[in-house]
């Protein structure tokens, strides 16, 4: 139930991330009509960088030298 | 359960609300450039409902592109 | 109860929206006076942008051929 | 009921510390154009408390005309 | 209990709001190394600030003219 | 108790995923110019990376510089 709730919670966020970064990404111009191609890889391009980012914070956080002051 | 109904009804309700409080702060921000008058120009109208229909389109492209990631 | 705690949150967002977006439009430098004429105008043209987006995202959500998407 | 009384003293204080955070946070972005020195400008002290009364101004003028609108 | 709660929420919010600050400030290029230097004049700026701003606005509301209306 | 090690995990499991949304969509917005293509170039990869190490220095620094402050 918790963990439900969680995956859920982590989804919506990730959507509502998604769709701001990529609108104002695509769309410059709010007079133009959408560009679908546009979405698809500002999409793609923002779950490579979740997952750089993922990595690196990550890694930081099993470095001993430096993971208890995070 | 019509307690349970109505609280439904209501929490859909507010979602609503919310997005169109969201929607209205962004789409102010894009569209309307000046306030040095009260009525919208018709290009800031045309504006404000392409950027309403622009960023629920971009969603939607998106949960489809997610599930599709997924599978 | 729960329709007045509603109408609350409602006011609130709204009074809070419509100061930050008029106070970024209306002072661009923070060191003149307010202008209240500007704030006013900016408050009206806020509300009619409000009815707007309203009856675009209502008549999206009514719309049955995208409706079960959003 | 002085738990009542305390507990509401303490949400009116955490009120003002949390607009004291916002406020901040909003006119640092706005006043502080770099930070190559510890020290506030006289410039910046004063566009900082400009920023806070302008904003106040503008969310009381914001009230009363949503009030005005109402009627 | 209640005034510890809050004592860590408020430090949380300004842990929070200076290290944005101050990232954006001392980072315009997010290639550069870090300056510890300027995050530190940063911290310290944003604390003068947070207390002109904190002066300025109970200053406001003690003020009988308009403190009903704040 | 087994129920509150099982919410403690839960909770800081939450609380690493919550950081790394809000890293990406910092870093994203800094760091990706435009999305004319699916994969990240080297200097975008390196930009991300520096993003999130430079944000978790300035943080480090300003917990050590308040605690300093507080003495």
């Amino acid at each position: 139930q918790v963990q439900q709730e969680l995956a859920l919670a982590n989804a919506t966020e990730l959507v509502n991330n998604i769709t701001d970064n990529c609108f104002q990404k695509c769309l410059s111009n709010p007079y133009s009509d959408p560009q679908p191609n546009c979405v698809d890889q500002c999409l793609n391009k923002y779950l490579k960088a979740w997952n750089t980012v993922s990595k690196t914070y990550i890694a930081r956080i099993q470095d001993p030298s430096t993971s208890g002051e995070i | 359960n019509e307690m349970v109904t109505f609280l439904d009804n209501e929490t859909s309700k507010q979602k609503v609300q919310m997005s169109i409080h969201q929607f209205t702060n962004t789409c102010f921000r894009n569209c309307v450039a000046s306030a040095n008058s009260s009525s919208l120009s018709p290009q800031e109208e045309q504006c404000l409902a392409n950027c309403v229909n622009n960023f629920l389109d971009t969603k939607i492209r998106v949960v489809k592109g997610l599930q599709h990631v997924k599978e």
